[in-house]
């Protein structure tokens, strides 16, 4: 049973979901994506969303963004809260440099110039990507791309943090590099996340709290707090073991409601 | 060895061509009561083309496309000089007359005429040579650009009834139907060109047939001619019948027949004659040189009037002058 | 948690069932829905176009001959309605632009795929296809004349040399921005040379393609317009030669009545365009989202 | 295993200097080259036409005063070139092109933006668009002279009509296409409204823009040399009225050479549209990968 | 070192590389994205590429497939043989329903209908994805448009398979799954396979040598056979041996090259 962790309505960085239901299409062709999800996410807490391919984890989270519109229940953010999304696409704007990429939302934000090109060298330089500033996207290669969608939702510089698979085209060691720097934003900006992955372990490396969807009506079956305290390592033993428990619970979990 | 065929292989087609208009009076008339058809008899199948101005009937005459045509003296003269005298000949006349400069009804004198925009049909066609003339007899100038003391604006005739209802120009030197319906909209003839040219008479259509069917079916040509004489004698002498035909063939041909009332307002300007009155072509042209909107041009060899002089003569009328 | 909220909604059958009742609702308030919201802003479009237009005939600016108010045109429009000569020209003039069209599109297509395909060609002729593009009608007049006497061949070559440049250059226009990405995958698979074009850079150039065809039948329609003059034919009459007529008659009310039946045609044929690329952007998922 | 094969390059500063010169050289050939593979598609496109015309002159199909050859153009090209009347009409036709259709654009651009955004639009006039682009400059004539008689005003009248539409298609056609992952990572950036087509929808519609640009040049110059009619000769002569009177009087070296005028602007805006388009392919990455 | 395995040349399935080079771009902005790399691939053999984000591995994928000219050295394939690539992104064709999409390479080996049906069936049954041959492929899920492209490129029926992280974006359950249905069929088929991935664990799983390539520029570093019997499981010891083995190498030969 997910958490019944109540936080005041409306305070900034929450997110609150209210028996939650998205149908896509129509009349027989009618998909039940999501079904009644029901998830409180208190300001500042770090939650990983699992679940099968094709479960419902990205409507979710589009969803959450406003991107789509909830076919039933209904949705709570902070006042004014707009959550940064980083889509399991990189959707980077072809006809931008990187730079320009990150600059999109730092102009959208009206920040003077000389803040602006301080801010897109801090994120690139977060990312790893300090020296490609000047390229365009068809030059990069594909974890460069996701690395670049990172420093433009960071650019957002907004308390709720949606993130689609963020680290999924990336090795290994970018990946732990970037774990560092994704929970050292975290903390230092007290951002509310939530992130989904596939990827078990970096979830539980990450995350205050894992959360698995089923498919098929995608629905929360199964909910578990991380008390690994931080700095984490990826590969210690007691991430290695909720990382063991989650995946057993998604074994059978998925295993039972079919694919 | 040309596209018009010989006469021995099979029958000879005559394309005709001409504009659903008062001015072509006689070739609309002849058309719609078969007076051509009638005879040309065996000796050729008729094949009617209906232009709206005169570019496109030189053109398909140029190209072979077509063999014969009713048109005015411009294009004439045009397709004359530009072949350098190999293309057309003239056969017959077929209309005069029917131009007037039309003015506001405030102007009532050349005086007035003063600073005051008028339109032609076109630079250097015969209209605006006419009005230009005039004008210069008169003691007024007027540039090629509009400049001068009148404005001489050449511009489609369509466009001209709009002009002048909007109140753009102040005038037009322009043929019938246009004479009548600036009229019709409150306008006030000032001159007529008749009144400007000896006997009265100056060409405003004739016949013209391509040098090379001319060569090639002599026969056809006298036919084609013994047709316009008739068509002629038709419109002088049953005037109602040929403006009910003259309106039902426009009908026809663009949806909705011409008004009868304007063709009979238009109809006592128009003289149906089979001169072509050459002496008014060649002394439009001087007129044209004089006003500088061409060089000189020869007319040696443009008329051929030996088939309407046999004509005439079979029939015991006069002879026109062959120049 | 999740079976808190949404009583009884704990069974996936009755969830699926709900979701069509969801579902077929919708529809059944969108379909009357979408109707409306198609028909009201044109009605009221109309409206305000002849309300502005009797407004300044009664403001009299202008005297009745030079503009003729909407009830002058729309009589004018039921007599010519009744009468057979509008609907003959329209046939006429309908009947050529159909072929004269099917004929540019065959041409423009092959030409626009040519130029595309054949970067020799490209560096050859690519520029002359919008230099083509931009000569106006009356110009090939006389060349349609030499070639094809006065025959309706002579409209359609003048039809075809108007219209095949522009659906040309909408071909070449949308070939050029095929994702590279795309044109790779179709590559991979085994596509090379005319099967690349059919099976990958036709269908993703399909709505630069279309766009070009609209743009071209605009052209080939205002070309078959001029063209229809080039002959005024006897035993036909035409939209053409209408439009020419009522204006040279300065017949102000045939004009206008004129103009609006070439109105209606436009919007008939933007109508089928319409729906054609509809139909394409349903299929490439960007009507679904962007319709939010 | 790696080294083995590429002797001294075991050091990566090496490479790098040897790939700048690889770079390096791939330049200096493809310049020399690149200017080549443009020009001689050209010259022998020009050189094919030009042969065969003189070919069918020679061949006497027609006659000379019908279709003059090559030779006798040219030099009645020439004897143009040298007075200044071609110059003065040129001048006086270009820049009415350029006024008409920068406002064209201006007008164009805004319409097929608020129609490509407000749905009632275009449920009200989206189709009217596409009506008004394929009715002939003619019709319009009487309005424009209504509206603003003979002045170059009318003659702008009638060009905007005629390309603005075709301009706001382009636009309407690019702004239904663009992605939407794109649009939506624009509004999750915080861009609505306006913004959003400022940092997203325009800029990702810009090729389908720019083929609209370009066919809404073909309309607006076509509209021009009709329109042009509409006041010859009050003051200057224009590429309209020159290309009218040569038919008129028959000429044909003279028509043909202004077409051939006509056709030299026409490809000189092509490559000038060709240079932007590339541009933007060239940014967007479609041109690198393409061009293999 | 690189393994000097060397296999009759031209024979089927088998892949050369020799001294391979490859620079993007021109100039100052030149990049040289492979640096020499010398490779031999025996026909039947399976081998995944690893390496740090960047580094070239897509590239090396794209010059094999021939859709990208080499700046230097040369790429010898067995004589006729077209190699299927997976790409990173799912390159579907938006405008093709996902039967239509692995229909496409069929059809272009002019299979007769019925047959083409067939193995669409069984292909979209292979990726789990049977009952979503209708939809479109925006109607799809991240993880689904993945399936779908290796459906259509096991359409290819080809003795070659490049693969670019085919498996980045599904779940691990889904995910062990395809392992054993791509070996199978790997086994079945005696394909050759180059696959690339970030998942060390994943590609111990399944190649029979692991590559690890460096970046800017890109050369190969490091490779090792990995001798574990199979059929293996993805969380045995052995794996996770090996895989910490080349996490080893990763970390200190990427480390070093800087990043
Ligand atoms: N636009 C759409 N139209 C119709 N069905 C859709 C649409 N988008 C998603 N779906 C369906 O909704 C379900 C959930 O999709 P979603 O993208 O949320 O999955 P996911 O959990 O993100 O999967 P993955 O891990 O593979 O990315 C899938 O069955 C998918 O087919
Ligand atoms: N078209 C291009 N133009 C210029 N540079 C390019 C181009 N494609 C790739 N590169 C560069 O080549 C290098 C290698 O790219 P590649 O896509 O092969 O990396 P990769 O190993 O696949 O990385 P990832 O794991 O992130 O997908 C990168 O530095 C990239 O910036
Ligand atoms: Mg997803
Ligand atoms: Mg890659």
């Amino acid at each position: 049973m997910t958490s019944t962790t109540t936080t005041p309505r409306g305070a900034t960085g929450s997110v609150a979901l209210r028996g939650v239901t998205k149908v896509y299409g129509q009349g027989e062709n009618a998909v039940l994506a999501l079904d009644g999800v029901t998830l409180d996410v208190a300001p500042g807490e770090f939650v990983c969303l699992v679940g099968a391919s094709g479960c419902g984890k990205s409507t979710l989270l589009n969803l959450v963004a406003g991107l789509d519109r909830v076919s039933g229940g209904q949705i709570e953010l902070g006042d004014g809260v707009n959550p940064g999304l980083m889509f399991q696409e990189s959707a980077l704007f072809p006809w931008l440099t990187v730079e320009g990429n990150v600059d999109v939302p730092l102009k959208l934000r009206r920040l003077p110039r000389a803040q602006r090109r301080e801010r897109i060298a801090e994120l690139l330089r977060t990312v790893h990507l300090a020296d490609f500033g000047r390229k365009r996207p068809h030059q990069l290669s594909g974890g460069m791309r996701q690395r670049v969608a990172l420093a433009r939702t960071l650019a957002l510089d907004t308390p709720v943090l949606l993130m689609d698979e963020p680290f999924g085209a990336l090795d290994a060691m970018t990946r732990d590099i970037l774990h560092d720097e994704l929970e050292r934003i975290w903390a230092e900006r007290k951002l509310t996340v939530l992130f989904v992955t596939h990827n078990v372990r970096e979830a539980a490396r990450l995350a205050d709290r894992i959360i698995l969807l089923s498919s098929r009506p995608g629905r929360i079956i199964y909910s578990t707090r991380v008390d690994v305290p931080r700095p984490r390592r990826i590969d210690s033993p007691e991430i290695a073991s909720i990382a063991g428990e989650v995946t057993d619970r998604l074994r059978t979990e998925v295993g039972r409601h079919g694919q | 060895e040309d596209d018009a065929g010989s006469g021995s292989s099979g029958p000879v087609t005559l394309r005709l061509g001409y504009f659903p208009n008062i001015t072509h009076a006689p070739a609309v008339v002849g058309v719609e009561k078969g007076i051509f058809a009638e005879k040309l008899g065996d000796s050729a199948k008729l094949e009617t083309k209906t232009f709206n101005a005169g570019p496109a009937a030189i053109e398909a005459i140029f190209s072979g496309a077509l063999d014969a045509t009713y048109i005015g003296p411009n294009p004439t003269v045009n397709a004359h000089s530009k072949s350098k005298g190999e293309a057309v000949r003239v056969v017959s006349g077929a209309a005069s007359g029917g131009v007037a400069l039309v003015v506001k009804p405030g102007i009532t004198s050349v005086e007035q005429l003063k600073g005051k925009k008028i339109a032609t049909p076109q630079l250097g066609n015969t209209q605006d040579v006419a009005l230009r003339y005039w004008l210069k007899e008169k003691g007024l100038t007027a540039t090629k650009e509009g400049g001068g003391d009148v404005k001489v604006i050449p511009q489609e005739n369509a466009q001209t009834i709009e002009t002048f209802n909007s109140g753009a120009v102040d005038g037009a030197w322009v043929p019938e139907p246009f004479v009548s319906r600036l009229v019709n909209a409150g306008g006030k003839v000032l001159v007529d060109e008749r009144d400007l040219w000896p006997n009265k008479q100056f060409v405003i259509t004739n016949l013209i047939v391509s040098t090379k069917f001319l060569k090639a079916h002599p026969d056809v040509v006298r036919k084609l001619v013994e047709g316009q004489v008739a068509a002629n004698e038709f419109v002088n002498t049953r005037a109602d019948e040929s403006h009910q035909a003259i309106s039902d063939h426009i009908g026809k041909l663009t949806g909705k027949p011409l008004d009868v009332k304007l063709i009979k307002q238009a109809w006592p300007t128009l003289l149906f004659t089979n001169d072509p009155i050459a002496s008014s072509l060649k002394t439009g042209l001087d007129h044209a040189v004089a006003v500088e909107l061409t060089q000189p041009v020869s007319l040696d060899g443009l008329y051929d009037l030996t088939y309407l002089n046999g004509v005439l003569k079979a029939q015991g009328k006069p002879e026109v002058a062959q120049p | 948690m999740a079976s808190d909220t949404l009583a009884g909604r704990a069974d996936a059958e009755i969830s699926g069932l709900d979701a069509l009742e969801i579902a077929g609702q919708q529809k059944t308030t969108s379909r009357a829905a979408t109707i409306w919201a198609a028909t009201w802003p044109k009605l009221a479009a109309l409206a305000i176009a002849v309300a502005a237009w009797q407004a300044v005939v009664w403001a009299e600016v202008w005297p009745p001959y030079s503009l003729p108010g909407p009830g002058t045109v729309g009589r004018e429009l039921l007599r010519q309605a009744g009468a057979p000569q509008l609907w003959d020209g329209l046939a006429t003039t309908l009947r050529r632009a159909a072929l004269g069209y099917v004929f540019s599109v065959g041409v423009g297509l092959l030409l626009g795929l040519a130029v595309a395909r054949f970067r020799v060609l490209r560096a050859a002729i690519g520029s002359m296809i919008t230099a083509l593009q931009t000569m106006p009608s009356i110009a090939w007049f006389p060349l349609a004349i030499l070639l094809f006497e006065l025959s309706e061949k002579a409209i359609f070559f003048v039809v075809v040399l108007g219209a095949a440049p522009s659906i040309a250059n909408g071909v070449i226009s949308g070939v050029d921005y095929v994702p590279p990405l795309l044109q790779r995958a179709g590559r991979n698979l085994g596509a090379r040379g005319m099967n690349l074009y059919r099976y990958v850079i036709a269908p993703a150039a399909l709505p630069a393609i279309v766009a070009g065809l609209k743009q071209g039948w605009a052209f080939s329609w205002r070309s078959l317009m001029a063209g229809e003059l080039i002959v005024v034919g006897i035993s036909q009459t035409s939209l053409g030669a209408q439009l020419t007529y009522a204006r040279e008659l300065a017949d102000a009310p045939w004009l206008l009545a004129t103009m609006i039946v070439v109105l209606i045609v436009g919007l008939g044929v933007d109508t089928a365009f319409g729906a054609a690329d509809k139909a394409i952007r349903r299929r490439w998922g960007v009507l679904d989202q962007a319709g939010q």
